[in-house]
């Protein structure tokens, strides 16, 4: 199967002050259609930059990165964003932002309205289309961006540390909620997390990220049994992939830590 | 509710005690012991009712001014004057704000200018409209424009500005064009930011007003208050600053009220 | 029918007796008789009642001759001098606070003056054989002296009637310490100090002639009027003045108002003190040239001039 | 560096080249293109010197104010006239505005007050304080505090109510008492806020001894200008309002300094 | 062994509008010297709210609380409140911010650097000193809080959700260093949180407290031998221990998010 989504060979560096800050060096990834890859890694490890590569936010120093085999030039919306921090419209109701990527398509009105709903139940928001996002929980909140991504109907999913902001039960509950709607729609997912267990429950694939400058330092596949309820997740086989990740990790967090006590202030 | 702080509520546990409306009693008993003790002070002779007429003396001229309308035409004719400058400042500003914030060239461009005419005040205007444009509505509506454009341009371009990139980033990622980022994005984002500098360049266009109304005007509250002046009668000019007081805070009422209606998304700040 | 009449401003100001003949013209109907609907539009200041005219906001206007001359000096065309109808000898003076004596006692001291009794003051100090330069000389406005005077911000103020009067009550105790009857330029030219001056705009006067002298035509017969009958002048204008109409026509009785009789000597005269006025100025660098003031008079369209 | 939004570079690409000083030169080449048109504009009559004078006659008539020393005069005058109000106002202010936000009381008693004060603009106060105080310096002063204290007063009280509650309950939690939440955690948690209230104020000090200017000083750059007025002398006046520009420009160089002194945490946000 | 900290009955509502939210009814717990209680439930469960009465910063509706058997009234300096947020003062450095208890105690000047010193060594962050808060990473700063309260001694410490905003490996190195100085230390410390995981490595008992309004559901004992590393996180003990008390929060998560979807919005 070719990939859908591939890195080769990409650098990216930014400019501050005089010098460059090496974000990500010499990164080859391939992502293959349908596949949920998570990427692991310790905070200010280049995962944010890869993402806004592949969402054509920014380009690569050097190195390219190709959707379908064409490199991606300018913003992609074939590659839908989902934000940590939601980055719904706050002036638009939920039911309004969930219709924005539809007008975008040019869908006509009179469909809008149905396709807007069918994506407010996937995410089980029934009943709260016209309330504004600022009257929702962060759990309900993250559910609506999902919704707005999936009505956009991209090809690829980029999710940025989706989950981070809320607490761990909702967290468990949205899990479980994106393999459903993966499991149902098949969309392509590249999620970004720093939580192991995340990125176990989650991932078909585990891309281990090593500390600045990004470099992938493992990638590991990951059979578990679907879904991965705590069951699985209190399973030998479950702590037995958690060792071997955290092995990886361990040395980037001792090495990351050190150089934080050492480094200048930011 | 934001909870606010409090200090100095340990050692004085009655202060602590919340029963309604506590607050604006000691307000009103303030406001009374205020107007008590200025009509003791005029009414025993003690200021001289040429430096300070008494309340009464300043009720009755209040009521004639009512009841004889001119009162009303002032408000009017000063208001209509600030209106009309500030609606051109508006439609001047605002658009330029946006591009300045979003289009480089374009800051680059007026932003020396703009440096230059910020800190001057509409008062200084004064001799250079007059030459212009003579001493007709045209001038006095000028001098409100001059002075409260400016604000509006810089409370719009700082709004622009602190438009949350990652919404652009999110509307372009789902698909939009420029004009779409532009009108469903960046407007809205900048609204309250808007709305906010509208609100302080509103009291600044009546004190333009109240300025350009100095030179001949035949009417308005500034000419009220500055003609009462030249024939010293204080009382008037004293009702002529509270009518602009309160004018004023009948303003500010009307313009959180089209606020509100314009962000119907902010209704949850308000529960 | 009065809206059907072209409506025209004429600039002017409610605390100077000397321009109740003009508002006399208007109250008495005199400029509607000549198809004329004239409004008083009040602005203090001289120099902005002569924008005003420049601007089209005013088509003429009676004011002190100190800001014209000032004008001229700048080349400003848009008005031409056509008429004196007012002056007042002995109505301009300095009141001073209790401590000065005469004018000698001024020497360093803070006094007001504005405009044409700046020009008194200037006569009153050169008979003293000083100049402002040996003052603490301040700029206010006639209507601030009052104030300044009773505070002491100033030790003696100079200014016209009505205000001078108010000079007085501020401190009663004070005492006057000359006119401009007391300077040179009465002495020469039995004028007033910087006495008014009717001007009108001249791209008015240009294109309208017919215009130009009905309002000549309003204003002389507005003087005429006055001096025959001050008490029913007097009994007209007095709101403006916001006095009884007993005192209006006491001040009047106190003024000289010029109608047609004898209007060209009359003019000669007054330009004749423009000029010395303007030499003055420029010798006292108040100005920064002394223009031919002869080129800004017209009276081509006043009844019975040139 | 925080991230700007922009728009309308994806049609025309080479808007997006960022070589340094750009912007600059832009701005630039757009003053000396408005130099260039004013100078044009006079000098072939286009506009008569009488409505604008020429470029050339304002740098002369600049030159000689600045050679005669006269224009430092000025501004020296307006400047200790603008420091004395901002400094009493400040010194009134501040401590008002702290006790409002934290005691409710005081809140209570002055909120009417401060309600009707607001909305004056200080050239309405022009008549009564020239009656109480007359036309000298104290007027003046009085002047520039009257249009500023209520701006210092409401930024204060907003600054200090936005302190955060948290840092007073942490600072009570470690012991700290009344004096010490007051002096080590509301003070310095409202003081940017006061500092931006500072510099607002400041241009509005500016803008007030500018109208107190208008009547009876001697000097000051108000007085410049209104003298220059009444002579008609349109390149004084011209010269005036650009040098109250740079002086508040410059007022506002040195109000950014001390607020970098006075706030050494801050120091990260330069970077 | 007597309890330091105990709750008796403890109700506490808030009015919101005209009727009372109740956060948490008729609770009761012990805490004895020197364990760590760790407090786990949903977001909104009350869980803040307990904390908020242990410090004294607001008093219960009805019931008591008691500090060594004594009702606590007023703000309470012999219990320390480490908060998610760092709460650190930002005008002040690292070592104005540690000195700061210290002088509130009294300790004489020459005393207090050295003390300050001792405190920030602790906590690993020697060589920070003179930086402000601002200037450090977010685990950097949580050092900080943790550094400035042991510097207050107090005789509990109450930290609510104090790692919450860390990723997830810098959370595990802080975790690490929060158990270390509690052995050396001795402190008693109510900890709160949300995160299951975090719960069973740190705490000697977990109060696993129901949705709104709070009670406590149950407590669980934590015998797991300690340091609680990864080898023990992936142990079949730890995996029973979570399976637990997943049993107990999963039927409160579920509660609580079909109450949201109903909900009236906030
Ligand atoms: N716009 C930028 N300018 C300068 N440096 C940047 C920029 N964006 C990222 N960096 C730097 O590049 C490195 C990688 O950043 P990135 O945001 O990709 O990390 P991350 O893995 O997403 O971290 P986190 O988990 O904190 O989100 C960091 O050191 C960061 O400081
Ligand atoms: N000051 C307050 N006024 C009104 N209601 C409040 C207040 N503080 C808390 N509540 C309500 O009490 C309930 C419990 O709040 P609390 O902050 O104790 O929860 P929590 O368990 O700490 O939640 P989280 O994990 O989100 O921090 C919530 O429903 C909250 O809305
Ligand atoms: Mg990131
Ligand atoms: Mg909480």
């Amino acid at each position: 199967m070719p990939a859908i989504l591939s890195a080769e060979h990409v650098t990216k560096s930014y400019p501050v002050g005089g010098s460059d800050v090496v974000a990500v060096r010499n990164l080859s990834l391939d992502v293959e259609e349908g596949e949920l890859v998570c990427l692991l890694g310790a905070s200010g490890c280049g995962k944010s930059t890869m993402l806004n590569l592949f969402a054509g936010f920014a380009s690569p120093t050097s190195g390219r990165v190709l959707l379908r085999g064409r490199p991606i030039s300018g913003i992609e919306p074939r590659c839908g964003m989902v934000f940590q921090s939601y980055a719904l419209f706050p002036w638009k109701t939920v039911r309004q932002n969930v219709e924005f990527p539809l007008r975008m398509r040019g869908v006509p009105r009179h469909e809008r309205r149905g396709m807007a709903e069918f994506f407010i139940d996937m995410v089980q928001l029934n009943g709260f289309a016209d309330h504004y996002p600022a009257e929702l929980s962060g759990g309900m909140q993250q559910r609506v961006t999902l919704a707005r991504s999936l009505a956009a109907d991209p090809e690829v999913l980029l999710m940025d540390e989706p989950f981070a902001a809320l607490d761990a039960m909702t967290r468990q509950v949205m899990q479980d909620e994106l393999l459903r709607i993966q499991e149902r729609s098949g969309k392509t997912i590249v999620f970004i997390t720093h939580n192991i267990d995340e990125a176990i429950v989650l991932g078909h694939r585990i891309v281990v990220m090593s500390a600045r400058p990004g470099r992938i330092r493992t990638i590991i596949p990951n059979a578990l049994p679907r879904p991965r309820d705590i069951h699985v997740q209190t399973s030998p086989a479950f702590a037995e992939l958690k060792s071997e990740i955290w092995s990886h990790v361990e040395e980037e967090v001792t090495q990351h830590m050190a150089a934080s006590r050492l480094a200048e202030p930011v | 509710m934001r909870e606010h702080i409090a200090v100095g509520t340990r050692r004085l546990p009655w202060l602590t005690i919340d029963w309604p409306g506590r607050a604006a009693l000691v307000s009103m008993a303030s406001v009374l012991l205020f107007i008590a003790l200025w009509a003791l002070a005029t009414a025993t002779g003690w200021i001289s009712p040429l430096f300070l007429p008494s309340p009464v003396a300043v009720a009755q001229a209040a009521a004639k001014l009512v009841l004889s309308g001119d009162l009303w035409r002032a408000v009017l004719a000063s208001s209509a004057r600030v209106f009309a400058g500030f609606f051109l400042a508006a439609i001047v500003a605002i658009p330029l704000g946006v591009a300045m914030a979003t289009f480089w060239p374009v800051r680059a461009i007026f932003s020396p200018f703009i440096s230059l005419l910020r800190p001057l005040p509409s008062i200084t205007w004064i001799p250079l409209t007059i030459l212009w444009l003579g001493i007709g509505e045209q001038q006095k509506v000028t001098i409100v424009f001059l002075g409260s454009w400016v604000y509006i341009l810089l409370a719009t371009y700082e709004a622009t500005r602190r438009v949350d990139p990652l919404l652009v980033r999110a509307a372009r990622n789902l698909g939009a064009g420029d004009l779409t980022v532009m009108r469903e994005v960046i407007f809205p984002g900048a609204l309250p930011g808007i709305l906010a500098g509208l609100k302080v360049s509103l009291a600044i266009a009546w004190s333009c007003v109240l300025s350009a109304e100095m030179i001949a005007a035949r009417n308005g509250l500034g000419s009220l208050i500055w003609e009462a002046k030249d024939w010293g009668d204080m009382t008037v000019v004293l009702v002529g600053m509270v009518s602009i007081s309160l004018t004023v805070l009948a303003a500010d009422v009307l313009a959180n009220r089209i606020e509100i209606l314009l962000q119907p998304w902010e209704r949850h700040r308000r529960h | 029918n009065a809206q059907t009449l072209p409506r025209l401003n004429f600039a002017g100001s409610v605390t100077w007796i000397g321009q109740v003949p003009i508002l006399v013209a208007i109250e008495k109907g005199f400029f509607r008789e000549q198809g004329l609907d004239v409004q008083v539009q009040v602005i203090v200041n001289s120099a902005d009642r002569i924008r005003a005219i420049a601007a089209g906001d005013a088509a003429f206007s009676n004011l002190g001759r100190v800001s014209v001359i000032s004008e001229m000096a700048r080349g400003n065309e848009a008005f031409s001098i056509f008429a004196n109808v007012d002056d007042s000898p002995g109505q301009e003076g300095c009141w001073a606070r209790p401590g000065i004596a005469s004018v000698k006692d001024l020497k360093g001291k803070p006094v007001a003056a504005n405009s044409s009794a700046e020009i008194t003051l200037m006569g009153l100090l050169s008979e003293s054989g000083m100049t402002l330069q040996d003052t603490d000389y301040r700029s206010l406005p006639g209507t601030e002296m009052a104030a300044a005077l009773s505070h002491g911000d100033v030790q003696a103020a100079c200014v016209w009637q009505p205000l001078l009067d108010r000079l007085k009550q501020a401190v009663p105790e004070g005492k006057l310490l000359g006119t401009d009857k007391d300077t040179a330029i009465y002495r020469d030219f039995g004028t007033m100090a910087a006495g008014d001056i009717v001007i009108i705009s001249r791209k008015l006067a240009r294109e309208d002639p017919a215009t130009a002298k009905r309002i000549a035509a309003g204003v002389l017969k507005g003087a005429d009027f006055t001096i025959a009958n001050p008490g029913e002048a007097g009994a007209a204008v007095a709101s403006y003045f916001r006095q009884t109409p007993e005192q209006v026509t006491a001040a009047i009785k106190g003024f000289q108002f010029f109608g047609s009789a004898g209007w060209p000597e009359h003019m000669r005269r007054h330009q004749a003190q423009i000029k010395y006025l303007t030499k003055l100025l420029h010798g006292a660098g108040k100005i920064p040239a002394a223009p031919d003031t002869d080129l800004w008079v017209d009276t081509s369209f006043v009844p019975g001039g040139k």
